[in-house]
């Protein structure tokens, strides 16, 4: 069951937290698309961090697979939010796209390798995805640090 | 009445507003009955109005309650209440045996015989329920 | 000898009971984003709470009446119920971020979904306050609380260089990368979370529950200046943590597992299941409180009984409304919302809701017709005012640097 | 009558001028009661420009505290006066009218 990242409280305004708005210009588009690194960035470093520490066996499968969970619905929620707004038509923002659209793919694949892995309690394959996954990540942060992350 | 300054005739300025409206009101071992919603005055001989009476419940404290709010207040209790000629709870300033941080009474509310919503959640709500009566350990 | 014994483990609920899941999330999240440069903000925080809650208590001590019961008198009906409704929603929003966090903390304890943990833990709530009596229950979730202390011992293991972590307190700079708004916002969110509303309620409904009398003003005041202080380094010590091992990483907080990832890192297995019993104990004993909260508001507004002192059906109305407070706070958790995001609402607007509590207190804490000679000294009037001006300020700013950076994004 | 009714009125002289709004009730105990305490006895309104802030208990002479707070309010209440009871001549819908001029 996994938990949607929709807020359906009624009682809090929690409308306010980053509603997706059309992005009209190239400087928007790119400091979304930054933002959009940032968070996919951590995300994917806490799914590593978490299962690096695991493999030190310093810290239980129990605690690892919601982190995982955890980490890929954020995944998710930050590349649907990145899908769904409108680029500017220049050069510049598709090679923005380009560039950050298979980060963002291959960090979601990685995150639910591990998890499934995870659940398989494979250590073999929690290492190789999180090794691939280590890649990501530091391509991930460049691409933020690049772009006045 | 002699036109010198109030202050010397009250012997310390005891506000109505201060000192008795809104207060807790409490019986004789401390068990918390209800507020001072509002307070019944009468003409008294010897000049001034004298406090008859301490009146609690809604239909006391909806009138001082803003606009549409108050008036709703005031017209739920009317309808929840079953006598024809609803009025607030009343108790004679004669049971008031002390004015001082709480309104202490000579009596239990049960003697006074006006809690209404109290009784009501209790014997339909919290009786129903295992371990109500005795204290929690 | 048993009084020693007593004001000792006075000292240590107090350090157990200070953390709640708005203090865990806002100052790891903060340590991620800002490393320790917000620190000074949950200092003032501490001091703000050591000071009004030595006021409410020395208030219900000597009135022995609950906050809400002095806040409509003071108030008047109408205020006292605009005050009464703003409170009431905080409260209600923080008991719903507490349940939730008790959740999430049972999740990461054995990587069942919260939301099945949800009715259990309501159950659990309404049960304790239902049937413990209320020392009991101080007690037991207070110290359970102290297993929080592994977040200094991480620290500790993380040997960090102590004179760069001690420089960046006393001279915080804000990260270049970060703008001035949102770093005030987390300001606002840190300085909420030490100074939540429902502690005020809580703190001074406790002193009347336990029947304090002039005579526990001493106390009350050695386990406020020694305990508050002492819980909010483990505050400092979650920011610390969150500092050395997550900002690095480039890793902001969002869940609960991550709040508990330096404690994994730096002690292990052992120190991450004590963290997690720290996480339940301290998520759980708040709920307990702002659930009671809920009801002492109430209750003392309409000058109902309430209190565990009695016997339930003694003050009857005072726990439908703590069951109805529950009812409404499971509702809320089982919508999916996020508890996390729950929780950062929860204590921004507290520190809105903060001037609608503690300026009250302190005009009945200087009224001698209530206090007699414990009237507030002079060191507590100006402290007082200060506080109040910080607090009107933070309130002030609390909902535009909300809108301004759309939650701190 | 109830008190909920005097105060906050407005009070108007018997020329209909606008004195100002009832912010509390001076009272003597010694009112008439057959139980053991006095009964408050109310002797004078407290008649003030503003509403605000009276509930505070700021009038009264003794009342210490915060000075930021205690001069806000003390400056509020500037122009607030007693009016003995004796001079009102009927209280409704929210106003009282007086049946003489105060001094």
């Amino acid at each position: 069951m996994t938990r949607s990242p929709l807020l359906g409280v009624a009682l809090c305004t929690l409308a306010l937290s980053g509603c997706v708005a059309p992005a009209p210009d190239d400087s928007a588009y790119q400091s979304k698309a930054v933002q959009t690194a940032q968070a996919a960035l951590s995300a994917a470093r806490t799914a590593l961090l978490t299962t690096r520490t695991h493999a030190d066996d310093r810290l239980p499968s129990t605690y690892l697979e919601p982190v995982l969970v955890d980490a890929e619905q954020a995944l998710d929620s930050v590349r649907t939010t990145f899908d769904s707004v409108q680029p500017p038509a220049t050069s510049a923002a598709d090679e923005l796209r380009a560039a950050l659209d298979p980060l963002l793919e291959s960090a979601a694949s990685d995150v639910t390798e591990l998890r499934i892995a995870a659940r398989r309690d494979r250590t073999g394959a929690l290492a190789s995805a999180a090794d691939d996954l280590s890649g990501i990540a530091d391509q991930l942060e460049a691409f933020a640090g690049e772009h006045g992350g | 009445m002699t036109d010198e300054s109030f202050d010397d005739m009250t012997d310390e300025s005891f506000d109505l507003r201060l000192r008795l409206l809104d207060r807790q009101v409490v019986d004789p071992d401390g068990a918390m009955i209800c507020k001072v919603d509002d307070v019944e005055l009468a003409p008294a001989d010897g000049g001034g109005y004298v406090v008859t009476a301490l009146l609690a419940g809604p239909l006391a404290l909806g009138p001082r309650l803003p606009g549409r709010l108050g008036r709703w207040t005031v017209a739920l209790a009317r309808r929840w209440s079953d006598d024809p000629e609803p009025s607030p709870r009343r108790i004679p300033f004669e049971r008031v045996t002390e004015l001082g941080s709480a309104v202490v009474l000579d009596r239990s509310r049960d003697q006074l015989g006006i809690a209404g919503l109290e009784d009501w959640v209790r014997t339909h709500v919290i009786d129903r329920i295992p371990g109500s009566r005795h204290a929690s350990e | 000898m048993k009084r020693l014994l007593s004001v000792f483990l006075g000292v240590l609920t107090a350090i157990g009971g200070f953390v709640d899941i708005g203090d865990l999330v806002a100052n790891a999240l903060a340590g991620a984003r800002f490393g320790l440069s917000l620190v000074w903000v949950t200092v003032l925080g501490v001091v703000g709470i050591c000071l009004f809650a030595e006021m409410s208590g020395r208030v219900a001590a000597v009135t022995r009446r609950g906050t809400f019961d002095l806040i409509r008198e003071r108030l008047g009906p109408r205020a006292g119920l605009l005050n009464l409704v703003a409170s009431l929603l905080v409260t209600v929003l923080t008991f719903t971020a507490e349940i939730g966090g008790v959740a999430l903390a049972l999740e990461l304890a054995t990587s069942v979904n919260y939301l099945l943990f949800v009715p259990v833990v309501g159950f659990a709530v309404w049960l304790v306050i239902w049937r413990l009596r209320f020392k009991v229950l101080e007690n037991v979730f207070g110290l359970l609380g102290l297993a929080l202390i592994v977040f200094p011992v991480a620290l500790w293991k993380l040997n960090p260089a102590w004179g760069d972590l001690l420089h960046s307190i006393v001279a915080p700079h804000k990260p270049a990368s970060e703008d001035l708004s949102t770093y005030l916002y987390y300001g606002v969110a840190l300085f909420g979370a030490a100074m939540t509303p429902y502690e005020v309620f809580f703190f001074s409904s406790g002193a009347v529950e336990e029947r304090w009398t002039a005579k526990d003003i001493a106390t009350s005041r050695v386990n406020v200046f020694i305990g508050f202080p002492l819980g909010g380094l483990l505050s400092v010590a979650i920011a610390a943590c969150a500092a050395l091992v997550l900002m690095p990483a480039g890793i902001e907080v969002g869940t609960l597992g991550q709040v508990g990832l330096p404690v994994a890192v730096a002690v292990g297995k052992l120190g991450l299941a004590v963290a997690i019993l720290g996480f339940v104990a301290a998520t759980f004993g708040a709920a307990l409180e702002t659930g009671l909260s809920t009801g002492y508001s109430i209750a003392q507004y309409f000058g109902w009984q309430w209190g565990k002192f009695v016997r339930p059906r003694d003050a009857a109305r005072f726990h439908v409304v703590v069951l109805l407070a529950l009812i409404a706070a499971i509702a809320c958790v089982l919508t999916t919302a996020d508890p996390i995001k729950v929780t950062e609402y929860s204590i921004v607007f507290s520190a809105v809701a903060l001037p609608l509590t503690y300026f009250p207190i302190l005009v009945v804490a200087n009224d001698p017709v209530y206090m007699g000679e414990h009237v507030n000294g002079r060191l507590s009037n100006a402290l007082g005012t200060v506080f109040l001006g910080i607090i009107i300020v933070v309130a002030a700013a609390a909902v535009p640097l909300m809108l301004l950076t759309s939650a701190g994004q | 009558m109830r008190a909920s009714e005097l105060l906050a009125a407005e009070v108007r002289t018997v020329d209909g001028r606008r004195l100002g709004v009832v912010t509390g009730l001076r009272c003597s105990l010694d009112g008439p009661s057959q139980g053991p305490t006095p009964a408050p006895r109310v002797r004078a309104l407290v008649v003030t420009g503003r509403h605000v802030g009276a509930a505070l208990g700021y009038q009264q002479e003794n009342q210490r505290g915060p000075w930021l707070v205690r001069a806000l309010i003390r400056a509020l209440h500037r122009r607030s006066r007693l009016v003995d009871v004796g001079l009102i001549d009927r209280v409704e819908a929210g106003t009282v009218r007086l049946s003489a001029e105060p001094d």
